[in-house]
């Protein structure tokens, strides 16, 4: 868990809760140390234009869009970014705090990588029960049931 | 002092069948001949011996194979051709000069467009049968041979009146559609759109066969008025009676060839045994 | 002195309307959460998603649920919020070859690549009502039981988690799929023109094949299916009755974007999409019988229907394209499918027309002043006809 | 200190900014990509401008495409009137208002006087509106050729060529019906002489309000997203004849129950009465806050209705100098100028006209047409004969412009005197050639005639397309035509679709000469009718081209209609030109084993 996006993309998918929890740590101890937490871009609700690049011709065409909220702070100068979907504001700034939190190596980093690996751990693994359940739908030919 | 208007050189003319194995059946083996303004030739012969395809190939209803048909404008010295009103909305007067070769013109090599143009207004061709469209009126049909030699609206229409009042069709026909008339009326229709203002040259196809002695005696006194105005008339009759009357000057031809020519009392009185026969 | 305004009647009235209809719907509202609809109605969510064009299935329950179920009003309300909101970016193109499947079926063939995944439906059992309580009025019998049994044997070892090839691609490595050439459709000249954006660029006609995905994509469902069925047995005929399902997917794919200060992509969550190939023989006149033709449908969420008459219709307007009919099914596709302007014009015919009907009315008296015979010269006739 | 406190504080100091914090209704962007289109309508007026409209939170219909422009065009220091039918209380209006006033934070007014947008659905203020104050009009049907034609890409076409001329065919149809325009309120009208607008559902009686306005006038259709206008000083017509009168609603002696006035518009109401439709005139005018000479001047009196005025417009007859026009020849002869200053004999010249269709699945390449010439004079008729295939059909297809040559030229002496080269047009440029320059007559009259008007209404579409524009004048030419083609002339306002073969194919004759084309096209012109009939048709075309100095083009298989109607023919074989010459002579004496076969058979 050395790239930026890995944690990124593990905040973005992280459980609003675990994410605040995180954050208000970073926060309350940045306080305590003097350091300013900055709200660069305030928690803001938007959309992410889905493209598809469709499989025929290779064209890109829009399906939709995907409502997202954005946020941006700035911990002793350096920046932290989120982007999650759906409206959750607080969620968002806060994962931008533990993206800040990370960048500048800041005393709860580790927290951040752990709650970042952590969530992608449980989502390989919550695709792997829901694929145990799949499998019985499955429509198995007689030869095949044969040959095996 | 006459002038010249036709002179007929060499003339040949045969028909490829494609149709039975490229069979070639031969009309024409050189004819040649001259014809002055005002002159009335008839033209005599057995069944089949090339009369009405000379006239054709004159008027280029056939194309004929080799020779030269010169037609010959009126000279300046002639002067004698009635003067017509064209009016400007008119296409162009015919303008010889503009043809090459001058004054003098070969119809065999004319191109279309200007052979179309002539037919209408330098030569006129009256054939055995009425080629008016169905439902066509005597009155119509002959307006339009009126309108192609230049005449419009009422000098048409009088010109029409004229011609047909002559040839003796009375008058609650020229409306009538052209197909219920009766085999003499259809002719004078016929005749009637070959001399309306008339022109200069008039190729007749036997044109008075079918009339009963009566109208035929009205027609050819038309036809013969026509001469004395300075039109030239080269006609097929088939009656020796008419020949000797009407014309100055009988042609007599024999497969495909001219093969006398003179008055028609010298002339037919030679050949009278062959034409009779023929006539018969 | 200045005009003040008349009475006041009309807002009162729908001030009193407006109170009228939330008095009767805060009742049973209460009783039923956001997270109850979402729960319970997942496919009526997904439809109204589709349809408004914005993933976010709170939301969208939120809107349900205000709209009563009506799900063209919901489809209003979403749309509507979708218009305040800013655009941040454009996603990365999400590629539907990345997609993690829950259900997967292919048609067109026996045994295709990969597993024919019924994931959880109901396509094959009865459709009998049963009330809550009720006992199962077709219980499974013993050959079902041990069948069951029998699947729920099987390991996933057996079956890995992976994706499939798609039909269409089976079809070209054995030579038998058109190339599916869109030429004469980018002005652009590009390889990879930008998508047509139907949120902010006008419709214009021509249509590119992106426009025509997109319009789809957003149609209303049943508008859809009714256009491919008309297509079918009414008398425009884009489609035809041959055409084969290659392959109907559903499942989740990554939404990526850019991150602004690594310029690397990320994956921020999932959207679920539900996919369709048509497969259709080129055997008209003028095409080659060697080949076949696919069409391509994709619908956010779960609605295969809406996915395979896309399909359908997209591979009929690839074949038509440039003649008189395909002109008229672009026009169709482009203007007469979204819900939200055939309901919102329909709507509009509550509002008051008196000013506009009182000009036809007195064309229509007009009308009846000057009836007269159809050609007549006397005039005395026509005075009698215009009293 | 807490992320959640973080952002309390954030959501606290922004409500802090705002006194009264409002609904976002519409992104930014979407307000510019508006303002950006009523810019280029402003600049076009008239010309429908499309843009990304966005969802607004009232139906499609309800006035989304208005709102969208107020919301985009207005501001905080606005004052924004809205009505619905002349009533600012009707229920559209009341939540629009709600809704501008919410999003913009601007001030509201009922006085047309104060306001500086008006936002309206089916009216103009009865009030004058004024210099610098902006007019919104709502639009639920933006297109005005609707009616008339339902593509939408024909529509564009229509749009870019100003071919206006169905719309004014409709016009001629009512009158011709129905002894009047039936159009009651968004009545097309053209805006500075070019583009024809649909003016929102207004009423008749508001349609010169818009002509030389002092206001910007912007209307807008969320659900088509399009948008036009009508900026100041612009001129506004109602599309109606030169000779027959523009029509208000009017109903004589109605006056408003309440304000007595009898210069508004009126809507009726239970009892028999009339009351103002514009609630603000009415109440102003009860206290005398109105001036009223000002406001009998800009009422539409000149337009109230008078059903005498109608009485003639049904009646059919032929004018005698129309009926000379057509027998004196038409116009004069029209010949090319050569390269060297000289007329030229041709009205139509055709050089190396070659038409290959390329191969495909199922077909293999044919050369339809090879290297066909040809030239056409006035007052001649050139025949093509040829059977089914032999390439003569294309060759006309090419000339007309329904098909593409492969290569070739084809000049025309009314084109540039013949020297371009009709293939180096465009597709609208050769659509306009065959408004007066080039006429065809197909062998399908439903190719050249509209089957659902009448046979008048066919012949006035060509005459309206080439810029006719009295009714009377339409009328009687049109009568004079069907006269001269025998088409009875009580049967002049039937409906085609109605009329025998024969009929049929004496109207597309009319309309085809109804300008007086310099080159006639006749494509078949008899096949496919009973022989008798056709026997007719022919006769009349034969008389036709004797009295014109008409350049002609027979195409036929039928050997008797070429030599009915032609002086010169070609023969074509498998997209060859095996023979031509002197139609008499061709029959008579055909050289071609090709042209001696189909003699045979048209003697048989």
């Amino acid at each position: 868990m050395t790239h930026g996006e890995n944690i990124a993309e593990g905040l973005a998918l992280a459980e609003s809760q675990a994410v605040i929890e995180v954050a208000d740590r970073i926060v309350a101890g940045a306080e305590s140390d003097g350091v300013v937490v900055h709200v660069v871009k305030p928690p803001e609700t938007g959309i992410v234009v889905a493209q598809i690049r469709e499989p025929l011709a290779q064209k890109r065409f829009i399906l939709a869009d995907v409502q997202t909220v954005q946020a941006e702070v700035e911990i002793a100068g350096v920046r932290g970014w989120s982007m999650r979907m759906g409206s959750d504001r607080h969620a968002a700034m806060a994962s931008a705090v533990c993206e800040a939190e990370y960048f500048r190596n800041g005393p709860h980093r580790g927290q951040v990588q752990d709650l970042a690996a952590k969530t992608l751990r449980a989502r390989e693994q919550k695709r792997a029960q829901q694929w145990r359940s799949l499998v019985p739908t499955i429509v198995e030919f007689e030869e095949v049931l044969e040959r095996s | 002092m006459t002038l010249p208007i036709l002179t007929v050189v060499d003339l040949r003319k045969s028909f490829t069948l494609h149709g039975l194995g490229g069979q070639v059946i031969d009309s024409l083996h050189g004819v040649s001949l001259h014809l002055e303004e005002g002159e009335h030739v008839a033209i005599a012969g057995s069944s089949g011996a090339g009369k009405s395809s000379l006239l054709r190939c004159l008027i280029r209803n056939y194309l004929p194979d080799a020779g030269q048909v010169l037609l010959h404008s009126a000279g300046p010295a002639g002067g004698e051709t009635p003067p017509r009103s064209r009016p400007a909305a008119a296409v162009p007067a015919f303008a010889p000069e503009s043809v090459p070769g001058g004054a003098t013109i070969e119809l065999t090599a004319l191109d279309d467009r200007s052979m179309a143009r002539l037919r209408g207004r330098e030569i006129g061709y009256v054939s055995q049968f009425l080629s008016a469209g169905p439902r066509n009126s005597p009155r119509q049909h002959v307006l339009t041979s009126a309108r192609r030699r230049g005449l419009e609206g009422t000098t048409a229409e009088q010109a029409v009146g004229e011609a047909l009042t002559g040839l003796g069709l009375e008058e609650e026909l020229w409306g009538v559609d052209c197909s219920v008339l009766s085999g003499g009326e259809r002719q004078r229709v016929n005749l009637a759109a070959g001399i309306v203002s008339p022109p200069r040259l008039l190729l007749l196809d036997e044109p008075v066969s079918a009339l009963d002695p009566y109208n035929r005696e009205k027609a050819l006194v038309m036809i013969e008025r026509l001469a004395s105005q300075g039109v030239s008339v080269l006609a097929v009759y088939h009656d020796m009676r008419i020949i000797r009357r009407v014309a100055s000057r009988v042609l007599v031809m024999a497969k495909g060839r001219i093969v006398d020519e003179g008055t028609p009392g010298a002339v037919l009185e030679k050949h009278h045994a062959a034409l009779e026969e023929a006539a018969a | 002195m200045s005009y003040a305004g008349g009475n006041r009647g009309g807002t009162e009235a729908i001030v009193a309307a407006e109170a009228l209809r939330a008095e009767q719907r805060t009742v049973h509202q209460r009783t039923l959460s956001v997270e109850a609809v979402l729960g319970a109605l997942p496919e009526a969510v997904d439809r109204v998603m589709g349809e408004a064009g914005l993933w976010d299935e709170e939301t969208a329950a939120v809107a349900f649920l205000q709209a009563a179920g009506d799900s063209a009003e919901a489809v209003h309300l979403l749309r509507a919020h979708r218009s305040t909101l800013t655009r941040f970016a454009f996603s990365e193109p999400i590629e539907p070859d990345a997609i993690v499947l829950d259900r997967r079926i292919c048609s067109a063939h026996r045994s295709p690549d990969g597993p024919q995944l019924l994931g959880s439906t109901v396509d094959y059992s009865p459709r009998l009502l049963r009330r809550s309580g009720e006992p199962d009025p077709l219980p499974p019998n013993d050959e079902l039981l041990a069948a069951m049994a029998s699947a729920e044997a099987r390991t996933s070892a057996e079956h890995p988690d992976r994706t499939p090839q798609r039909f269409t691609r089976y079809l070209a490595e054995n030579n038998l799929l058109s190339p599916h050439s869109e030429s004469g459709v980018d002005a652009s000249g590009l390889e990879d023109p930008e998508p047509y954006d139907l949120a902010l660029q006008p419709v214009r006609l021509p249509a590119s094949r992106s426009a025509l995905l997109s319009a789809m994509a957003l149609a209303e469902t049943g508008a859809l299916v009714g256009m491919w069925y008309r297509s079918i047995t009414g008398p425009d005929g884009y489609t035809d009755e041959t055409v084969t399902v290659g392959e109907v997917r559903h499942g989740e794919v990554d939404l990526s974007v850019r991150h602004p200060h690594t310029g690397e992509a990320l994956v921020i969550g999932q959207v679920r999409m539900t996919e369709c190939e048509a497969i259709d023989h080129l055997n008209d006149r003028g095409e080659d019988p060697g080949k076949f033709t696919a069409g391509y449908g994709l619908a956010l969420g779960h609605n295969e229907r809406k996915a395979i008459s896309m399909a359908a219709l997209d591979s009929a307007a690839h074949r038509i394209r440039g003649t008189a009919l395909g002109d008229e099914m672009e026009q169709s596709i482009m203007l007469t499918l979204d819900g939200l302007a055939a309901n919102g014009f329909l709507e509009h015919l509550k509002m008051p027309h008196y000013v506009t009907f009182r000009s036809m009315m007195e064309r229509a008296e007009a009308a009846q002043a000057v009836a007269v015979p159809p050609v007549s010269t006397e005039d005395d006739t026509r005075e009698d006809y215009a009293e | 200190m807490s992320t959640a406190a973080i952002l309390d504080k954030l959501d606290h100091d922004a409500g802090a900014r705002q006194n009264s914090p409002r609904p976002t209704v519409m992104d930014e962007q979407g307000k510019r990509e508006v303002r950006r289109a009523s810019l280029a309508a402003v600049a076009i007026p008239g010309h429908q401008v499309p843009f990304g409209s966005r969802e607004m939170p009232v139906a499609r219909g309800w006035g989304s495409g208005g709102l969208q422009v107020t919301l985009a065009v207005g501001g905080e220091d606005d004052t924004v009137k809205v009505i619905d039918q002349g009533d600012e209380e009707g229920v559209n209006a009341v939540n629009l208002r709600r809704l501008i006033r919410g999003a913009l934070g601007c001030a509201g007014t009922g006085d047309t006087r104060e306001a500086t947008i008006v936002q309206s659905r089916h009216r103009i203020p009865e009030d004058r509106m004024r210099v610098g104050q902006t007019l919104v009009l709502q639009v639920p049907v933006s297109e005005p050729l609707r009616k008339v034609e339902k593509s939408v890409l024909e529509c564009q076409r229509m749009h870019a060529e100003a071919d206006y001329s169905r719309i004014w065919v409709a016009m001629y149809e009512e009158l011709a019906v129905g002894g009047m325009i039936t159009t009651g309120a968004s009545y097309p009208v053209m805006v500075n002489h070019r583009y024809l607008m649909a003016p929102s559902p207004i009423p008749r009686w508001d349609i010169p309000r818009l002509n030389h306005s002092e206001h910007l006038t912007i209307l807008c259709h969320g659900r088509d997203k399009k948008i036009y206008a009508v900026p100041p000083h612009t001129p506004v017509a109602p599309v109606v004849f030169d000779d027959v009168p523009f029509e208000v609603e009017h109903t004589p002696g109605s006056r408003c129950e309440l304000c007595g006035s009898e210069d508004t518009y009126l809507v009726p109401v239970q009892g028999g009465n009339f009351l103002c439709s514009d609630v603000e005139w009415c109440s102003r005018v009860r206290h005398r806050d109105v001036d009223a000479v000002e406001h009998a001047a800009l009422a539409p009196q000149q337009y109230y209705p008078d059903a005498a005025r109608r009485q003639s417009l049904r009646t059919i007859g032929v004018s005698d100098p129309d009926r000379q026009a057509l027998t004196v020849g038409g116009a004069q002869a029209q010949t090319a100028l050569g390269p060297d200053g000289t007329r030229q004999e041709w009205s139509l010249k055709v050089s190396g006209l070659t038409k290959v269709y390329p191969g495909s699945w199922g077909s293999s390449e044919v050369v339809a047409a090879a290297d066909v010439s040809f030239d056409v004079a006035p007052s001649e008729a050139l025949g093509i004969i040829g059977e089914s295939g032999s390439g003569k059909s294309t060759v006309m297809r090419c000339i007309i412009g329904d098909e593409t040559a492969s290569a070739g030229e084809v000049r025309l002496a009314g084109l540039e005197d013949g020297r371009r080269n009709v293939f180096d047009l465009d597709l609208s440029a050769r659509r306009r050639l065959r408004i007066g320059t080039l006429a065809v007559v197909y062998q399908d009259p439903s190719h050249g005639l509209d089957m659902g008007i009448s046979a008048g209404g066919n012949i006035a579409e060509r005459l309206t397309a080439a810029g006719w524009r009295k009714y009377h004048e339409i009328r009687s030419r049109a009568a004079a035509l069907l006269e001269r083609v025998e088409v009875p002339l009580d049967r002049m306002d039937d409906v085609v679709g109605q009329f025998s073969g024969g009929m049929r194919q004496r109207v597309q004759i009319a309309k085809a000469l109804a300008t007086d084309p310099k080159v006639l096209l006749l494509d078949e012109p008899t096949t496919g009718l009973d022989a008798s009939v056709a026997a007719g048709v022919l006769d009349l075309l034969r008389e036709l081209l004797a009295e014109r100095n008409i350049a002609v083009v027979v195409v036929s298989h039928d050997f008797s209609v070429v030599r009915a109607l032609t002086d010169r023919a070609m023969v074509m074989h498998r997209g060859q030109v095996v023979e031509t010459g002197l139609t008499d002579q061709l029959f008579a004496d055909p050289h071609q084993a090709y042209t001696q076969r189909l003699v045979a058979a048209a003697r048989s």
